[in-house]
């Protein structure tokens, strides 16, 4: 079992969620109370990731955000970092190419916000935050945990654009599912075998933790 | 424009998308009841109150605070509004508890008060036990009163009311009443109360205003607009029942006569009344007393007095009510018996009356009661 | 930095570069990391400023592509040549000859549904088993039945996974210990084929240690180590 | 059980989720009103008729037809039970319009006469023109309507209405009393209204029962309840206003002495008055006569007259209302003065008789007229 | 442009989503109405395609259905069929792992209808089917959007399983995707931006004119 790779998998997973969540509700909240000419089109260039192969976005993310593009050199001249081949891009691109996953369910959930209780809201005096807290959230909380779970297997699971633009360096981009990968390319069928049950076991496990957790706590408070 | 330091003005005009042409206002500590037919924009008219919607063209406003004004292009948020709203199906948190429900109102409060103060209001509502329980483990009166509770708990500046207790019972409902008079002497607030309880209105408000089809047909004191409404339909929606039309067949300086029917009543002259001239023709409840069986005991002049047929008896809240038809005719009349109004005074009851379904009876009309109105 | 410098490894010396690897370890103390993926692919990454030192490519190709764009430093040198085998799964009807001649067979008798290799459009070792294919005069008939990997590996995890009845690939794969519970493998003479000249080159700034391990590589006990894990031995001379 | 052929019975009990005790029964054509405090079980009882959830115990059949019994494990679908169903939050279907939402009922129909049939049933309540429009684009009474029209469209077996008239005003609630009655005159059925209006359940139900808290306070014609209430509550719901405590403190064989808050009162005597047994006494409005306001007409011995201070008076449709509290106590009534009733016969409105807050009055009581309930 | 690759990918996603769509709404309304204690892991375990790298989901499909397998062995005596290197076992592999895109939209979205409006529909005496057809369809359509958008966007982008199962064969398991990859990694970056353009042109499009369509279609209606 490669402890490193699954730790790396742990972290990129939950930081892709923790930073794709907040900023996919904003956007969520937006495209459902909003409504405009581009909007269709909008709503589809954001499926874009999914439709091409990962290690081609994976590509044409390396050519995007690599030393020879115009975003790499600028990073490099005023940063003094770069995006590739490290952890910060992996996380870049996870929460890229996570977008659809995130967006779409949490916006059908916005949406699903009866009127009056929109009303209600908003005669209620409440600061916008308050409103989202208090209110927003625990309403589009089924969406929200449908975009975790999704956004969060899918990092686990995906090597093609990790691959490509994290270029599989042991401790700093070599995730738990490359080295699944690198083992099954390699014949290991043995590890790669036991490192799949055990993502598999660990996965399942988390998800119907989460599943239950949720369920009581809108139970505890409801539905 | 110097108004009244809380008086509430509201002046507004649309065509789209649903006609509405309003003009009213309702001072501080009044509380002006909107009544009308289903669907006659009233809910409409409420939403564009707090805010939630713009009126096309017009201009809203509490004492020199212009909340919206649509030259200036200017619109105040529900936020900035300060209002109280309760919407017609509630609009509850569905996540909140009953409590949080209220406190999600009391955002203006310091933190410490907020628990106290909605539980406070949550028990006048009758919740106090409830304040745990979710919007869906509620019935459907208990989840108007915690929309109440929001609304009135947090102290507004207007309070707007879309029919507050329709799902609730007489007795629950007299004791809100109770404390919306009470929140009215202490806040000094206008309330806009929409209802469809005729009684409900005559009991609170001061002001009445009478909405149909986005246009207000009537306003004034409720007594009033009771009194001399101005068309059929004003007086449909007040309670009226026996409206029949009659048409002034002969005038005298002092009574004019009317065909009814085929049958003639003769009234007080007014201005107004030309020969002719088509009326519709209340006759309420105080202006009729059903004769006893022994017939001809009227004359035989037709004058204050027709000639009925009973239709229908049914014993009610401790009284009887009679439809009646009108001899040689296809009109209804109902009739509210209590003891010793309509009847001469005695003991109540149909049966001590023997008034019973086919009887041919004869009606007597106080002239001075009947209400006309242009038909 | 005692993790020692990133090499780039072409997924096909996996095996032998682990062994090697270990024994570099045990003879200097010194270690290197490696990451093993597709040549295509470190090509395009260390022309995105990829922090590799050496590269170990499955071909010339790209390291003569690199060369062109200026890279690394000279031209490299070739460090290994590769061999191709034939294989078949334990219930295979294909006999196994170095001649062919057994799936010759096998295609007259429609037994042949279908063949493993590696894509010819990228994966060198793919191409060279078309070459092998058409020099013996298969091509023809077999061109419909073959099923192409991503890269060698993936052609014999195809060929293994007992859906095919046979492949070919890399002879370094199919000697290793995990094939032979699966299948049979003979490997093919090195004449039908252009050489798989599998060549390796330091990148630009490649540190000292890199340059060790490059140097350790082209040892002759080091190529000795090649040759167990079948490959043919690359240092006779020419570069 | 030898079942009349449309009887429909209800016999359950359960503890939990609610506790619920119930047995009432309803014959084809009957109305039988439901009518109890917010929260008291009502909208629960009436999703275990209609078969979306399950009693712990007890047994609900039509006529020969079982639909539930907890013994034999038998429990009918909603489907299979046919029946007509208006929800308190109507439960309209979002997606579809109004028109669709009524056929949605339809399906037992042949399909050529369903648009037809729902089309009618649109026109019966108001709607002929809002056929596409989607719920959300209706007002709540057109909501309620459409509901109604789906339950009542599709000739149920049994028709269950849950406050279907709450958010309608008076002449659009008129309109549809008369399609019920119509529609339980051509297909006599059961019908089980839910209702919060007791004019509304005198005017339509045959019969009448009372829930609190689960528990089946009383059930009879409605005017038996309303004239013999059999505790506070059921009096308060019943719409009776002046509950005041009484003590009986003197018996004559004919009569007996009650004192009411310092004053007295003589009642002709009935079984089951004993000296010192505590009462409530209820001064309906037929009950009472204020008198004029020269004091002392019916003389210094407190009999069949008590001493009242006048607090409030408010002109309410027709009449008016005032507020009095009996002297030298808390005890407050209202009295609705309609001319001619508790007023001698004349003209109406407080001004004419002079009636102002604070003024020392006589009230007449008719001793007769008093029910007396036990506390 | 490979042309018989691209209406490859178009016939697989369509017939995926053609299969997996009605499925899916079936479990999603019994999971959705149903509570039980395996419930949560139930869930979870949809999850797995996810959590795996592709290719490693497609080797062990490919062990398992392949002819050696007690699967494959029954197909080929019983059915003288095969689900490994041809388009039926792609279309079966496409399901099986877009199961999760399908499904939790789908759930939220039957989990979201008021209890009220369920009740209406119990007792308004039409049949389940006319039910699910009438009520209840319109209402998840949302959810069942987003379902039928990840999964098309996903099955055209995925290449590992197709890969895995498929084996590259021109005209039958070769899918534009595949095509695509393959050119990156042969420096034929002309080829694999023009086709990647293109698909990623066509997608936004059909997804574009999906989401404006199924807005007017709800808005004739409604929403
Ligand atoms: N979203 C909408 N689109 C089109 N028409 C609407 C919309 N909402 C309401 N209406 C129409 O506007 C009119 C006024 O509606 P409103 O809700 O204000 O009536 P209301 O007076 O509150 O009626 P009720 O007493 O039945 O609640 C109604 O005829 C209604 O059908
Ligand atoms: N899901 C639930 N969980 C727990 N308690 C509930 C639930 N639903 C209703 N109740 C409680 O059951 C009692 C009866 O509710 P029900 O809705 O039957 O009352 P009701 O008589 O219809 O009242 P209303 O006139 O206000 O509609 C109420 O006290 C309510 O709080
Ligand atoms: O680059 Mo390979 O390993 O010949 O397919
Ligand atoms: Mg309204
Ligand atoms: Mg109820």
């Amino acid at each position: 079992m490669d402890w490193q790779a699954f730790w790396l998998s742990i972290k990129l997973s939950s930081m892709t969620v923790v930073i794709l969540i907040p900023l996919a509700m904003f956007a969520a909240k937006f495209f459902a109370y909003h409504d405009f000419k581009a909007k269709p089109w909008l709503e589809a260039l954001v499926m874009v990731p999914l439709v091409l192969p990962p290690t081609v976005v994976g590509y044409y993310l390396l050519v995007g955000l690599g030393s020879q593009s115009l975003v790499g050199q600028w990073l490099a001249t005023y940063l003094g970092t770069s995006l590739v081949f490290n952890f910060s891009g992996l996380v870049l691109a996870s929460v890229l190419i996570n977008i659809p996953f995130a967006l779409q369910p949490i916006q059908r959930a916005f949406e699903a916000i009866p009127m009056d209780v929109r009303d209600a809201a908003l005669c209620c005096g409440m600061s916008p935050w308050a409103r989202l807290y208090k209110i927003e959230l625990p309403m589009v909380w089924p969406g929200v945990l449908t975009a975790i779970v999704l956004c969060f297997s899918h990092v686990l699971g995906e090597f093609g654009v990790v691959l490509m633009l994290g270029g599989n360096i042991a401790g700093e981009t070599k995730t738990l599912s490359i080295a699944i990968y690198d083992s099954v390319q390699a014949f290991d069928l043995a590890a790669a075998g036991s490192m799949s049950l055990f993502l598999l076991v660990f996965a399942v496990s988390v998800l119907a933790l989460t599943s239950h957790l949720s369920r009581r706590m809108v139970a505890a408070n409801g539905q | 424009m110097a108004n009244n330091p809380d008086e509430f003005r509201c002046q507004i005009s649309q065509q789209t998308p649903i006609p509405l042409q309003l003009d009213f206002s309702c001072q501080g500590g009044e509380i002006l009841a909107i009544v009308g037919p289903s669907g006659g924009g009233k809910t409409s008219l409420l939403r564009m109150l707090a805010g939630l919607s713009q009126p096309q063209e017009g201009e809203i406003s509490l004492g020199e605070e212009v909340w919206f004004d649509s030259e200036k292009h200017l619109c105040l948020s529900p936020q900035q509004r300060h209002i109280g709203y309760v919407p017609q199906h509630f609009g509850l948190f569905p996540r909140l508890t009953a409590l949080e429900n209220v406190l999600a109102g009391l955002d203006h409060l310091p933190k410490s008060q907020r628990r106290e103060h909605g539980l406070t209001w949550l028990q006048r509502v009758g919740l106090g036990d409830y304040g745990h329980r979710l919007p869906r483990q509620l019935s459907g009166g208990q989840k108007q009163r915690v929309a109440l509770a929001r609304a009135l708990s947090r102290e507004p500046k207007v309070l707007l009311l879309d029919e507050p207790f329709s799902a609730l019972d007489v007795q629950t409902r007299d004791g809100l009443y109770q404390h919306l008079i009470q929140l009215i002497d202490e806040l000094a607030i206008p309330i806009i109360l929409v209802t469809h309880d005729i009684q409900e209105a005559f009991l609170l408000a001061d002001k009445m205003l009478l909405l149909h089809q986005g246009k207000m047909l009537q306003s004034g004191a409720p007594a009033e607009i009771w009194a001399k409404p101005v068309n059929e339909l004003v007086a449909r929606q007040m309670g009226h029942k026996n409206i029949l039309p009659v048409e002034c067949i002969g005038l005298t300086q002092s009574d004019a006569e009317f065909s009814l029917a085929g049958q003639t009543l003769r009234l007080p002259s007014a201005t107004g009344i030309e020969l002719g001239t088509q009326f519709g023709c209340i006759f309420n409840q105080a202006s009729l007393r059903l004769m006893p069986l022994e017939v001809n005991q009227l004359g035989d002049t037709a004058e204050h007095w027709l000639w009925v047929r009973v239709i229908q008896v049914r014993v009610i809240a401790g009284a009887v009510r009679v439809e009646l038809m009108l001899e040689q005719s296809e009109c209804m009349l109902e009739l509210i018996l209590e003891p010793g109004l309509n009847l001469e005074f005695g003991l109540p009851g149909s049966r001590l009356l023997n008034i019973q379904p086919n009887q041919r009876r004869q009606l007597a009309v106080d002239p001075w009661r009947l209400i006309l109105i242009p038909s | 930095n005692d993790k020692g410098p990133l090499i780039a490894a072409a997924a096909n010396v996996k095996l032998v570069l682990d062994k090697i690897i270990a024994d570099y370890h045990n003879d200097t103390g010194a270690n290197v990391r490696v990451s093993y993926g597709s040549s295509g692919n470190f090509v395009a990454q260390i022309q995105q400023g990829a922090p590799y030192e050496l590269i170990l490519s499955a071909d010339e190709f790209y390291v003569n592509k690199l060369a062109a764009l200026g890279l690394i430093q000279g031209q490299g040198r070739i460090y290994a040549i590769g061999r191709l085998a034939l294989v078949a799964p334990h219930h295979s009807p294909m006999s196994l000859d170095a001649d062919l001649h057994g799936l010759k067979q096998l295609l007259a008798t429609g037994g042949l549904t279908h063949f493993a290799i590696a894509n010819p459009k990228h994966a060198p070792y793919g191409e060279r088993a078309v070459e092998v294919l058409t020099a013996s005069g298969n091509w023809p008939q077999i061109k419909h039945k073959l099923i192409l990997g991503e890269n060698v590996s993936q052609a014999l995890q195809f060929a293994l996974s007992g859906s095919t009845q046979g492949g070919i690939v890399a002879l370094s794969l199919a000697q290793h210990a995990e094939f032979k519970e699966h299948g049979r493998y003979i490997a093919l003479p090195e004449t039908w084929h252009q050489p798989l000249k599998q060549r390796m080159a330091l990148i630009k700034h490649a540190s000292i240690q890199a340059k060790d391990f490059y140097e350790y590589l082209l040892l002759p006990s080091t190529q000795q180590t090649f040759t167990e894990f079948g490959f043919a031995a690359a240092v006779t001379g020419d570069n």
